[in-house]
């Protein structure tokens, strides 16, 4: 099922629908997708937030992304599986990743699916500014 | 001998680039790279232990040898996803 | 976050992007949603289809995919919670069911989407006829 | 009295309707009602154990007391998701 993996790093608003395009097939009886979105609020700071933005090393970041992907159908396999991580300057409620996994069934696309994020969150090279509405920013990493 | 230098996110504040041609010596490393940097950006010292050094494109450790043409990435930990 | 839980069924090809639209807040950081697609083989039966229908009895299936919203909520939350399910003929490759819940974290919302679909699957009255190739159907109940 | 009856899936294609207004005597029950549909249409007695009833959108049991104007549902084993 997995034909290839559709890896991306893009400076525009992701489409989950394009997603979904690449991963879908006559094989598979579900999709699950996840959306990592912009927050009013950071956990462990109550400074509000106005923005994000994302910066990444294409050169090691997409590799990874690929290396993640195909781990995930290792694991979980047969699947097809598509993540894109955005980058630059996001509002609030924006997305920032997005991933859609389709498998025969729904046990391996949810396990895949949050497999490929916490990957992501550990391995990738993306680093992410938050923008606070007093104007301060923030480079944040993941706990 | 010339070395790409990539920096990102807050070490790339703190060096003042996000991309720059630096002329090295013979048997310089990742790890004497950034010591020069910190010379001239003395907040750096604290990112040294979180920082990781790439070499056209892969992980190195701090000793390795650097070659004319090279890129050297400094890599802070990710925030993504 | 649970202002309302968006429940329904309903004729109409299912898009994930109203269900989105009707979850997404600015205290969400994860969204994740699962699509029910039809498949060309059903588990344990090796006959080609090339279609499904759904029928569904609304006075009691609407109240149960609402209370299977309350429960998500009650233990994964504050989520937002949107569930709709198909009813009549399908493609195959089109969706029977759509889910998307919102959460402040990932954990939460990848929970609560794959409990909301263990439960409709086992609880909600709604029924499935497969359509296959050589013109035969069989209603299939969940496992 | 009058019990409108909704048949679903295998059941609603036995019994030849989706939906039904069927005149019952007093005292009668969902299963008193299964057992006149199944003199109609044998192949539902091996459906009986699988089907649930709903009378007004509450599951009952068999012997539950229907009333006039009620509707009974006959739920076979769900397929949904």
């Amino acid at each position: 099922m997995l034909v290839a993996a559709y890896i991306g790093l893009t400076s525009e608003p992701l489409e989950l629908g394009a997603l979904i395009a690449h991963v879908r097939t006559n094989a598979c009886g579900a999709i699950v997708t996840f959306l990592g979105v912009a927050r009013e609020t950071s956990a462990g700071d109550e400074r509000p937030v106005d923005g994000l933005s994302y910066e990444a090393y294409a050169t090691t970041a997409l590799p990874e992304m690929q290396k993640i992907a195909e781990e995930a159908e290792a694991r979980f396999g047969p699947i097809g599986i598509a993540l894109v991580h955005r980058t630059g300057a996001l509002a609030l409620g924006e997305a920032s990743i997005a991933i859609a996994v389709a498998a025969p069934h729904r046990g391996p696309a949810f396990d895949a699916c949050e497999y490929a994020i916490d990957e992501v969150k550990k391995r990738v090279d993306v680093w992410k500014r938050e923008h606070y509405t007093d104007g301060a920013t923030s480079w944040r990493a993941n706990a | 001998m010339d070395v790409r230098v990539i920096a990102f996110a807050r070490v790339r504040e703190l060096v003042g680039f996000g991309e720059r041609v630096i002329d090295v010596t013979a048997g310089a490393t990742p790890a004497s790279v950034w010591a020069s940097l910190e010379t001239a950006a003395g907040e750096l010292v604290g990112l040294r232990a979180s920082t990781r050094f790439a070499v056209n494109g892969a992980l190195v450790a701090g000793d390795a040898a650097l070659a004319d043409g090279d890129e050297l990435a400094l890599l802070p930990p990710v925030g993504g996803g």
